[in-house]
Order: C-alpha cells, then structure tokens, then sequence
C-alpha cells in the first residue's frame, strides 16, 4: 500500500555508486561512506562523500554524467574557526539524483510518465548525497565552481559567497543576493567572529542602528 | 421662437419634439423650464426698453438652467453605478461589500466621539455640532444586542444599513479633495495638470446630448449621435496625454495600451451605431430612441431587431470605457495602475469619476439605442390588456419615464459588473487581434444587415410582430447551437493545445529563445 | 521602440511580495530579466545559531507567510535526523493531517494571489472563503491561524481535539465539492485558458537542472515527490499519487501548474480523510499534551559536528534542512542551521521563462510559479 | 490525472460558466428564496460540528439550539438581508460563530499569568526565543491564602502578617468581579480582587495600615484579613517582540502560565504602549479553576508534608531535648 521506494533497494542503489565513486577517486584523498538518517520510521541511507576541494569540480562531472545526479539541492558553507588549520571552512552539497527524462509525446501531448515506486531500480533509483567539502585556513576561501552542471547551483552559490564567503572559481555573475547590493566587500554575517549582539531590551527599539550601543555589550552573545 | 441668435440655436433648436410624443408624462423638465425663462423674463426684461431682446435671453436661460438640470442629474445618477459597483460586487464574490453606515459620523468608533466641525474654520462647523448632539442624544451609541454593547463600538444593531455604502462615495470624495496633489518632478507639468480636465470635461459634454427622458436633455441637434460620438472619442487623446505626460514607463505603456486598443474598438463601435441609425433612420439620439416606442413607426426595441449590434455595442463599450475584461490600459496586475499610476488627489478623482461618468453614458446609450430608450417594457401592450391595463396606465401616468431610463441604465451597469466579477483580462495582442478579426467583421455584417431590415423589410409602419419575434428567434437559436457546440470525445482527445496565440510576432526585433 | 528596463518591484501587485524583478522590454515583448532578492532577509540562519532547538520552531514557522506549518515540520525533520529520535505514529498521523491540511491552504493562497494576477478578483475571495475552513482546522491543532508552532522534537504538541475529525471531515468534504466552483470560474473560461495556455513553458529535464521541484514539476508530467522518492512520516502506509498534469510536448505551461495544484488540494484532501480513518487509537481519542503516545522522549543536545538533513515536500517544492550540532560549547544551540529554499531556486528560472512574452504575461508566468518571498529571503 | 473535460477556449466557455457561478453566489444571497433555490446543495448545509465534549464546554451560549454549517454560513447575532461569509468584525466575533475553536490553553492569544500562583522559577523567561518576558514584583495573595473557609487546605499558608508586610482584603464585589470580567473584551487590566495595604505597625490583632491604593492610614482588626507579599511574579511582556508561540505557556511547570484567547485589543501607538505590565497580563484565578486548585492541592499537600515532616523533626529534637534537659534549657 502506499507509494514508497524501497529502503534495502536504496541501500543497494547507494552502495553502488560509492563503490563506482570510491574505485575512481579513493587514490585523490576522497572517501565515500553509506550513512543513514537518525531519525524516522525507516533509517533511509545516503550516500556521504569527502571530496578534497582540489578535484571537486572532476567530482562533480561525473555525478552528474556517469552516475546520473541531476539535481543539485542545496550547496552551503560553515565557518569553523576553532577546527582552523585543517578545515576553517566547509562547503557542504546536497545532491540528488531523481532521473527525470522529458516525457514521452503523442500527437504534441505528453503522456505522463507515472513512476511506479515500488519496481523502480538500476540508475532510476532515487538517491540523496552529501558531499563536504574541508577547506583548510585561508583567508579566501574558495572552490569550483558547478554553476554549469547545475543550473541549480548557480543561486546557492551566489548565497554561499554573500553570507558565509566563500568564494566559486569559474562562477559567472557573481554578486549580493540577499544582503543589499552596497554591503561592504568582505562582509559576509554567517561567519562566526559576527556575533548577534546583546541589547539592553529597553533600548532596543530607539536603537535599532546600534548607535547607542554600550561598549561593555560588544561581543556579547545573547 | 423669436428672434434666435446663433449660438443658442446650436443648443435649443433643432426639431422641437413634443407634439408627435409618445410617451410624455407630466414630468415636463423642459416645458416648465422654458415656461419659468419666458415668465421670468416678460415681468423683467419684457417690462424694461430692452423688451424686444426678452426672446432670446429666455431661451438662453432656459438652455442655460437644463445645461445645470442635467449636470445635477448626471452627477446624482453616477452615484448609483459606483455603489453598485461596490455592492453588487462584493455579492457577486460572496463577501460583504464596504459599509460606511452614516452613523460613524456621529457615533465614532470606541465609543470615542471626534468632534470634527470642530476644526472647520470660522465656525461652520458649530451648526453640524448641533445637528450631531442631537443625534448623538437620539441614536447614540445603545444596543439592544449584548454582542454589540460588550465591544463598546458605534451600533452595529441600530439604523446601520441607512444608506449602507452610499457615504462611501462622499467620504472618498473628501479623502480625494484633501489629498496633496503631487506631480512627478520630472512631469510636463502643462500636460501633466491638462490631461485630466480633457478628459473629465469631455466625458461631461458627451451628457449634453444624451437624453435622461423626453423632456430631460441638455441639447438636441439633429445630428446629436454624431456629435456625441465625437466628443466621446477625445477622451482617448487625455488618456494618452495623461500617460505620456507623467514621465513613467508604466502610465507610458498604458497609454500606448489605450490608444491602440480605442483605436481598434472606436472603429467596430461607430459602425455599429451607424447601423442603428440606418435601421431608425435617423441620426438624432431622441429619434432613435422615439423610433423604437413611437406606435405609428418602428414601436420595436433595437434589441430583437439587431441582437447581434446589442452584443456589439456592449463590447466594444466595454472596451471603450477601460472595464475588466478589457482593461489593459490600467491593468493594475503588470502595470500598476497603467496611465493613472502618477496622479493622486482630486486629479485621480476626477479620472475615477470620468471613468464611470463614462461607464454611465455607456449604459444610458446602450438602453436609448437598444431597450427603447425611456419606454417601460411592453408599455404599449400593457396598458391594452383589459382589466388591469388601467393600472398600468395610471402607473405610467405617475411615474416619470424617466425614471424607466436610469433603472435600465443601472440594470445595464450591473451587467458591466458582473462581467467584470466573472472574466478575467484579456492580454494586449489578444485584445487587439479580437477587436480587428473578429469586431470590425461582424459590425460590418450588422451594418449590412441593418440596411437590409430597413430597406428590404420595413414599410414605413410598426415593424410587423414576425420581423422582431423570427430575428430574436434565430439569434437564441444560433447562441444556444453555439453554446451546446462541443464534442466531448474529442475534447477528451486533444483537450490540449489550444494556443490563441503563439508569441513570435508583434514587435520587430524581439529576441526569441523559445524553440519548437 | 527602443528597448527600456522596467523595474517591476519592491513594490509591485505582481511580486507577491517584496522583490524586484527588472524586465527589459522591446515594446510589450520582453527581451532580458534580472530578479533581485533580499528585500527581507531577516538572517533567519544566523538567528537560529542563537537559539536552542525548540526555540527555533516557531522561527522556523516565520519562513513562509502562507504555509507556516510546513516549513516548521521541515525543521523538526531534520532536527529530529540530528538527535535522533524516535517519533510515535500517532504523532506522525497528526502531522500528516497538519501539514497537508497546510499544504490546502497554501495553494488555496496561491491560486487566490494568481486570478488577481490575471484581472480577476472573485476568485480570490472564493479561495480565501475556503482558506478559512483549513485554517479553522489549523487554529484547532496549533492554536494560531498563521503561525502555528505545532511540531514538537519528538512529536506534536497536542493531540488532535474532541470532534476534530468529525469537523474536519465535514470541512474537507465541503471543500471537495466546492472545487468545482473554481473549474468552472477558471477551468472553463475562455479567456482563463487563452491568458494561461501556450504561456511560460518549462520542461522536465530543464527544470531540474535549475533545481525546480515540486508542484512546478510534476506539472511537466512526471510523478516526482520527495514523499515517495524519499519516503519520511506516514506517506507509505497511505494510498495516494501524487497529482502530474499532461502538458504539451513544449513543456509545462501556466495552465499546467495551475491545474497540478488544483489537483494536488484534491489528493491533499484525500490524504487528510485516509489518515483520520487511519490513525492510530483512532481520531476521537484524546491524550493530554506530552503524552508519550505524542511526544516521543528528545535530547536538547547535540555533539560536536553531529549533522542532520532532511528533504521535505514543501507546496512549492524540495525544501531542505541542515543542521549541524553545536556541541558542548554552544550549550543547546546548533552550530549552524542552513535553509534550502524552493522559491530561492525557482525565482530565477521563472525569470528566465519569461523571456519571448509580453509584459502583461509577467504577473501571470510569475505568479504560476507561486513565489513565497518569506521563505525565499530568510 | 490532473485534467479537465471541458477546458477549451471556445464559445461555450467565453460566456456560460464563469458567468452562472457568479451570478449563483449573488443569487444565494436573496433573503428567503436564495439560499432554497441557488444553494447548490452545499452551500449552508447543516453540519454536526460539535461533540458532545466541545457541547459541554461551551454551554452556556445560545449555541445549543444554533445551525452550524462546515463554513461560516452559520447563524447570525443581528437580522441582515443576507449572510455572506464575511465576519463582521468587532460586531460578531468568531467564537461566536465558531465556538469550538478556541480551546483553553490552546489558543495562542495575549499571554497571561495567574499571580497566585507564580513562583518565579523563571523558566519562561529562559523558554523564551525573543527575550519579550521579564519578571516584575507585585503584592499578591499566595494560592494557598486563597482557599475559602471550609476548604481543608486553609491555613497553610506561610505568608504572615508583619510589620513592612502587605494585607489584603476582600473587595466587596469580590464575585461580581469573578463573574462579570471578561479578559476578551475588557481590554483593560485585570481589576483586582483584593484591596491591598502596607502593614506599618502590628500590634496584637490589629494593624495600622495605609491602604495602597487611597493612601489613607487606618486601623485595622485581621481578622478577616488576608496575609499578602511583595514577590516577584512574571509578566511585563514586550508585546512588540512577542511572536505568541506558546512556548512560555508550555515550559511552565507551575500551571500559572497562559495564553489566554484574547487576540484583540493588543495594538498601541507608539511601541512603548506595547509593554504590558503584570496587570495587564494578570488572569483571574477563576478563570482557569481547574488549574489553580489543582496547584493549590499540590503546594498543599507539600505544606503538609513539610509540616508534618517538621513536626516529627521537631518531636525528634524535643525528645532529644528530652533526654538532655539541661542543655535546651541552657539554649533557651
């Protein structure tokens, strides 16, 4: 009952490809490992990769062509100032792959291609990857770019780069996105030495510039 | 009359109607008027050495005050559309349309009273004062309903529906009147300040010529249809002054909007109204619309003569007077309020009472044109049925017919509105392509047509009852085939595609990324 | 016509919002757009970093104006991946309810905001007329009509009322019939069909590159859906399909997503009635709030670099969670909290779509889309 | 599938549909013969919408004998020509039409606090995610001096009368305020049931006393006085910063902590006017009974227990001091 992707035929699906990856990249310092979700009724697999930024983009290249990773959900980046040497910055990328082909057409209308859940298989299968990427201390942190795989990328990097920093080689029209167009360069609030300041509550609302701001508040976490 | 100058023979002369009338009642506007001037004026200027003048200034006068008469008249009917605009609307969508009761003046809200006159200068206020104690005393803020009393605001309970929504109209009237008038920095000021006055004063002259009752117009020249017509046709210039005027790309576009789209629908309408007048013979309004109630000639609403002009002319008046569906020019969803967006205050106020000034003309056209003008239905008939027909005659005979007019004229505007509550906006090339292909075709069948009925057809009597009653017929016969027309199995095939219009044409230059 | 921008925004009947859309047109053709976000970016993620994980919920219900309890479930997903626990059924039945009765509203919200898109307002009122119904249920659930703050780590909050499922039923089974007040305002109106067919298409594969999921895809005639592709709560044990719409072979047009949601309320609807009739202990029980057949037992800390993510079914697509522990030096806060946003990603190729139209199609290829800038700025 | 029969442009459709259904919902709203000739079969249908639960709870209305319909084409409290959907705010108010909606204790509406029973604890404050909470003192009665002469739980309290201390006396209308103030609609703060003084000097069983709120000073006999205290009580709320998720409500382990369902009468001019005092967010205990007893027979029983296990402490010692006489005297 009910439509639902079999977990063990994920779980085999992810092997696959880890196994596909890991035989390709493991001499370049990737690993790949079969992880499961906490949480939930069924513990659903994903497939999760270290990938060292130098051969991201090579990395990248292939999900998308061999292995058939079509959807680039959510790339995002973390400031870690305390793992500094080895890993100040990670960019972590979710992807997906959801085989989508254009339907089938008769007569100018497209027949609907209505995916049985429960027989899909083979490089159909529907599969979610994690993929952290470790940037060691720098100043300007940067990687690859995936804007012309995906599409999709193109924004999330564009955000990446507004709030945490972390800048894409090869991005094409890279500019603020969320924060206003005049933010000085190098401002970037998601990195962790701009802290939420600390408010006396009374003057919050005559203060909302923080001019008034009492010296002894700076730097306070609320 | 004797001895007439020229300039007020344009306005009072013409064929003076009044003795071949079919339907005068003793709501008699015109004859009193003229009856006061030439009274007034044989006990003061008939009395002075100047008596030989008395002529001609008493038809001044009596020209002059049903020039005013009319404007009062215009300007209180006009209320009635903007009310049911928001009235009826607000039905028609299933929720409570804006209710201003007129208590709010008195009663406040939160059982706080603003003492408004107050702040009028000079202390004209202090009457108003007077007349709010005493309402305040005498319908105060009590109710009965303890759902009322527990929130402590104005009665909701009491008289509240007086005049429920109709002092919206006066209160957005002050707010307009108040308004700061902000021109844009970068406006053609001249044209900017002049745009609304063309409009506005054009709309206004077009009601010189429309008829409210046999006996309730302004001016009566012969050729009264095409005077009005042409006067109706300068709003459109205002409008595409207006937007070029303001310096903004979307009053801009709007403007573009309006000029094409009233150059593509003045078309179809005139030749429809061309051929009303073939089929009445005439080109005077008051004609066209005796034509139609007249017992010795005609005596047959338009309507079940030229169905197909009906449809027309309600269209294409649609479309001139800038109503949903056809209401590109200020398509508010893409061009914000189109070529209004850049004026605020009176000067929008005066844009917003033009627009239903106009949709009023539209609708006092339709029925003068198309529902026999000030005649109640089947008037003649009624009062010949044997019994009650006495009634109605007495009925007819107490109630002025031109009451008749503006409740077809409503009825007609109500129609508008429930156009607009059900259809959506037609797109720019969509509306244009409608009006060229399919509008200008058929208004030029109906002219053929027209002239067919009055040529071939009509023998200088009543139109014989088979004319009206086949045409009528085969009109409600072709609408019901049209409708039913629809094979569901092949719908069910090839439900989709159907693309009105694929867009790669229409502007030279367009780039094109679309691929096939 | 020399080609000019138009800027369409901040404010503007078309956004929906506050956005800036700046369309270059030849005339009334459209030639170039470039969408501008960020108008009200609140920093949502970085003011999550601040808070503890319950905290967060109601913050995360803030996202998106018009379906608050969706964005809040994709939280407590994910929240619920980091600290791994273990959620009752019951509990999951309840949400299900929750959200799809959410995922109603939204579109009923949306299909509202697009008829004034396209000059008509009856629609509007007629959908909101039915919103209320769905809101009435949500107020009964989480005690709010917008922001409900319903979920909880580990379950709900509170157990579905005495006589709930007998309103909602009468409710939902109102509004099956009342649909077909909107085929025949919509569905069946000439002028609908010529503003929405052969307008703004988009292709399957083409839409997934740009990352555009959910309704917007499936209207391209493919089956999608995060809840079967990925199967979280009780979407399994349910009979369902998701709702996919026969485009024609140039791809999904507004028409389509506007018929995929329609259909997409009905499934909704359907899904809402079955989980009722097959919740756990039955839908007229009542267990006081925090009782274990509710809230399942959740730690408030995570360690160190612990990680959590979770996919979820957002009305306007794949909306994802992440969230990463903050250990014991962040006390019960998360280190970092990251937001995928669906319209984020859609905006822009919505954008794209428009190119070759006219200005008066921006509204209406726009609004197809169903664009939330709540959730799209953060 | 997602697909319609009928939807073509076509004649058909230029006109027919979208015209009736417009014309229907107008129609329906005739008086009398609207709603029986265009209702469509749904439209106002008589619904079951209450259980017997929800029916008890709500009882008291005119909402026994009401027509409820699944949308809001219910009843209405003032005859008007017709009944659209619209609610005709603030003349009719949802839970009028719809009563079952506003649960006790789930409703997110203003925030509320029983004083008697408030401990400070504080841990509303710490649930907060806006930091609109703040605690505030004020002189109140404690839950345990509440209880009514015949209750068994009299007496236990541990406020006493002392000199710098507070006393409270029963208004007058002490019921008719229980019975009449409505939070929903008073929009003002909670009046006060007690009159409170500042006890300046004590002197067997009468006090000298100036009354808080005339400032006069007078003599009073206790009995029949209450003891009060000045203790800090949660309240002042920030209703600018407040986002009413009920976070606060459900962190409160004392059961003194609601959202009441108040949702109007919290705007303001300037924000200033948005800072509620504990006043304003005060609840009458009578309002959530149920609560307040409950809490008041728990800190009770606790009372007891400690007074009990003091007891025994003390009979310990005593038989301690028993045994060495010597040394309690010395002590004494």
């Amino acid at each position: 009952m009910g439509m639902k992707v079999d977990n063990d035929k994920q779980v085999a699906a992810s092997n696959d490809l880890i196994s596909a990856i890991q035989a390709e990249f493991a001499d370049e310092g990737l690993t790949c490992e079969l992880r499961f979700h906490a949480g939930g009724k069924q513990k659903r697999p994903y497939v999760f990769i270290e990938c060292p930024p130098a051969i991201w983009l090579i990395v990248a290249e292939t999900l998308s062509e061999v292995h058939g990773v079509d959807y680039c959900s959510m790339i995002t980046g973390i400031h870690w100032p305390e793992k500094a040497p080895e890993m100040e910055w990670q960019v972590v990328v979710h992807l997906m792959r959801m085989s989508i082909r254009n339907p089938k057409s008769k007569d100018g209308i497209l027949i609907p291609t209505i995916t049985d859940a429960s027989i899909v298989q083979g490089a159909a299968m529907p599969l979610e990857l994690e993929i952290s990427i470790a940037i060691p201390e720098t100043r300007t942190p940067s990687i690859p770019s995936v804007q012309h795989i995906w599409v999709g990328a193109d924004w999330n990097e564009k955000e990446t780069w507004d709030l945490v920093g972390i800048d894409f080689d090869g991005h094409k029209d890279m500019r603020r996105v969320l924060q206003p167009h005049e933010t000085p360069a190098g401002f970037h609030p998601l990195q962790k030495q701009h802290k939420l300041r600390y408010h006396e509550f009374n003057e919050m609302y005559d203060d909302a510039q923080g001019f008034m701001r009492k010296s002894e508040d700076i730097g306070k976490v609320k | 009359m004797f001895p007439q100058s020229w300039g007020v023979s344009i306005l009072v002369s013409g064929r003076q109607i009044g003795d071949n009338m079919v339907a005068t009642d003793w709501f008699d506007v015109r004859g009193a008027v003229s009856w006061l001037a030439e009274q007034t004026m044989d006990y003061t200027v008939g009395m002075t050495r100047f008596w030989e003048q008395k002529y001609w200034l008493s038809d001044f006068t009596a020209a002059f005050a049903m020039a005013a008469i009319i404007f009062v008249v215009t300007m209180l009917s006009v209320l009635g559309p903007v009310w049911m605009e928001r009235k009826l609307i607000a039905r028609l969508m299933d929720h409570r349309g804006s209710t201003i009761a007129i208590r709010s003046l008195w009663t406040g809200e939160g059982n706080i009273r603003v003492e408004w006159w107050k702040n009028l200068p000079f202390g004209i206020g202090i009457p108003i004062g007077w007349i709010n104690g005493f309402l305040w005393n005498n319908f105060g803020n009590e109710s009965s309903n303890p759902k009322v009393t527990q929130v402590g605001n104005r009665s909701y309970a009491g008289w509240w529906w007086a005049l429920p929504g109709m002092i919206n109209n006066f209160a957005d009237f002050t707010k307009f009147a108040i308004k700061e008038h902000m021109p844009p920095r970068d406006a053609d000021t001249v044209t900017y300040e002049v745009a609304p006055f063309i409009i506005i004063s054009t709309t206004l002259l077009v009601f010189a010529f429309i008829p409210y009752g046999p006996t309730l117009y302004a001016a009566n020249p012969d050729l009264s249809l095409i005077y009005m017509m042409a006067i109706f046709g300068i709003a459109p210039l205002g409008v595409f002054f207006a937007g070029w005027a303001s310096n903004n790309k979307y009053t801009l576009i709007g403007g573009m909007r309006s000029a094409a789209q009233l150059t593509a629908y003045e078309i179809p309408l005139l030749v429809t109204v061309l051929g009303i007048a073939v089929l009445s013979g005439s080109l005077n309004i008051i004609e066209i619309a005796e034509f139609q109630m007249n017992s010795s000639e005609g005596s047959v609403w338009n309507i079940f003569l030229m169905p197909l002009g009906a449809a027309l002319f309600l269209i294409t008046m649609i479309a001139e007077v800038e109503r949903t569906p056809f209401d590109m020019p200020e398509a508010e969803a893409e061009l914000v309020e189109g070529w209004w967006t850049e004026y605020g205050g009176m000067r929008w106020g005066l844009l917003f009472a033009s627009e239903y000034l106009r949709a009023l003309a539209a609708c006092l056209l339709f029925s003068l044109f198309f529902l026999g003008g000030w005649e109640f239905p089947f008037e003649d008939s009624l009062i010949t049925i044997p019994i009650i027909g006495g009634i109605f005659e007495f009925i007819f005979q107490i109630i002025p017919h031109s009451i008749w007019l503006l409740m077809k004229a409503w009825l007609v505007f109500g129609f508008f509105i429930w156009v607009r509550a059900s259809l959506h906006r037609v797109r720019t090339d969509q509306i244009l392509e409608f009006g060229w292909r399919y509008l200008l075709p058929l208004s030029v069948v109906q002219l053929g047509l027209s002239m067919w009925l009055r040529l071939g057809v009509y023998d200088g009597g009543s139109w014989p009852l088979i004319v009206p009653a086949l045409i009528t017929l085969v009109s409600i016969v072709l609408f019901v085939v049209l409708v039913m027309d629809e094979d569901e199995d092949a719908l069910a095939e090839q439900r989709r595609p159907y693309h009105v219009s694929e867009i790669n044409k229409a502007s030279p230059g367009a780039r094109m990324n679309m691929e096939d | 016509m020399a080609e000019m921008w138009i800027s369409m925004g901040p404010q503007h009947p078309m956004t929906h919002g506050l956005w800036t859309l700046k369309v270059k047109i030849d005339g009334e053709t459209i030639v170039d757009t470039i969408p501008d976000l960020g108008y009200i970016h609140r920093g949502v993620e970085k003011i999550c970093e601040a808070r503890d994980f319950t905290q967060i919920t109601p913050y995360c219900d803030r996202l998106c104006y018009a379906s608050a309890n969706t964005w809040s479930h994709s939280y407590i997903y994910a929240a619920e991946n980091l600290l791994e626990v273990e959620v009752p059924e019951r509990a999951e039945y309840i949400r299900l309810i929750a959200v799809e009765l959410q995922r109603i509203a939204s579109h009923l919200m949306w299909l509202g905001a697009y008829c004034p898109d396209i000059g008509n307002l009856t629609a509007f009122v007629y959908c909101l007329r039915e919103r209320e119904m769905m809101l009435d249920l949500l107020q009964e659930l989480g005690g709010s009509r917008m922001h409900y703050n319903f979920p909880r780590i580990g379950g709900v909050k509170r157990d579905l009322p005495h006589g709930f499922a007998m309103r909602c039923r009468a409710k939902v089974k109102l509004f099956l019939e009342r649909i077909h007040e909107y085929e025949a305002l919509l569905d069946e109106s000439t002028i609908f069909l010529i503003r929405t067919q052969g307008v703004g298409y988009a292709k399957p594969e083409e839409m997934v590159n740009h990352g555009v999921t959910g309704p917007n895809l499936r209207a391209g005639g493919v089956n999608y859906d995060v809840r079967w592709a990925h199967p979280y709560s009780v979407y399994d044990e349910l009979d369902w399909i998701p709702s996919v719409e026969r485009s024609s072979v140039k791809g999904a047009d507004c028409y389509d997503r506007y018929r995929v949601r329609l259909d997409e309320m009905k499934t909704s609807a359907d899904l809402v009635l079955q989980a009722l009739d097959g919740i756990p202990g039955g839908a007229d029980t009542y267990h006081e709030p925090g009782d274990p057949a509710l809230l399942g037992k959740a730690p408030s800390r995570a360690s160190d670099g612990q990680t959590g993510f979770h996919h979820f079914e957002d009305p306007r697509g794949e909306s994802l969670f992440y969230i990463v522990g903050g250990g014991d030096a962040r006390g019960k806060n998360p280190y970092r909290v990251s937001i995928r946003s669906p319209m984020f990603i859609t905006i822009p190729y919505a954008a794209k779509c428009m190119i070759g139209y006219k200005i008066a199609d921006v509204p209406a290829i726009m609004g197809s889309f169903d664009p939330c800038i709540g959730e799209t700025d953060r | 599938m997602a697909y319609h029969p009928r939807a073509t442009p076509n004649f058909r459709n230029l006109v027919v549909r979208p015209m009736w259904i417009t014309l229907r919902a107008a129609l329906r709203t005739i008086p009398v013969i609207g709603p029986k000739l265009f209702s469509s079969g749904y439209h106002g249908k008589e619904a079951k919408m209450l259980d017997e639960k929800t029916a008890n709870r709500i009882k008291g209305g005119d909402s026994d004998s009401r027509f409820y319909a699944a949308d809001r084409e219910t009843s209405h409290f003032v005859k008007s020509p017709s009944r659209p959907v619209t609610i005709m705010y603030p003349y009719e108010r949802l839970e009028d039409l719809e009563p079952w909606l506003f649960v006790p204790n789930n409703y997110n509406g203003r925030i509320g606090v029983v004083w008697e029973t408030c401990t400070a604890c504080k841990a509303c404050v710490r649930a907060c995610p806006n930091d609109c909470l703040h605690m505030e003192s004020e002189v109140r009665v404690n839950v345990l001096d509440m209880p009514d002469a015949s209750d068994e739980n009299l007496g236990l309290s541990t406020v006493e009368f002392m000199e710098g201390g507070y006393l409270a006396q029963k208004k007058e209308d002490f019921e008719d305020i229980e019975n009449t103030f409505s939070l929903e609609t008073a929009h003002e703060s909670a009046p006060q049931q007690y009159d409170f003084a500042e006890i300046i000097d004590l002197s067997g069983n009468t006090a000298s006393v100036r009354w808080q709120e005339t400032g006069k000073i007078e003599s009073v006999d206790l009995e029949g006085m209450i003891p009060a205290e000045q203790d800090i009580v949660s309240g002042r709320i920030d209703l600018g910063r407040c986002m009413f998720c009920g976070l606060c409500m459900e962190s409160c382990p004392f059961n003194s902590f609601f959202m009441t369902n108040e949702y109007d009468g919290m705007s303001g001019m300037t924000r200033n006017d948005l800072w509620m005092d504990a006043s304003r967010t005060r609840v009458l205990p009578v309002v959530h009974k149920e609560a307040v007893d409950r809490e008041l027979a728990k800190r009770a029983d606790k009372e007891r227990s400690k007074r009990e296990r003091a007891a025994k402490k003390a009979s310990k010692t005593k038989q301690q001091s028993e045994d060495k006489p010597e040394n309690a005297e010395a002590e004494a």
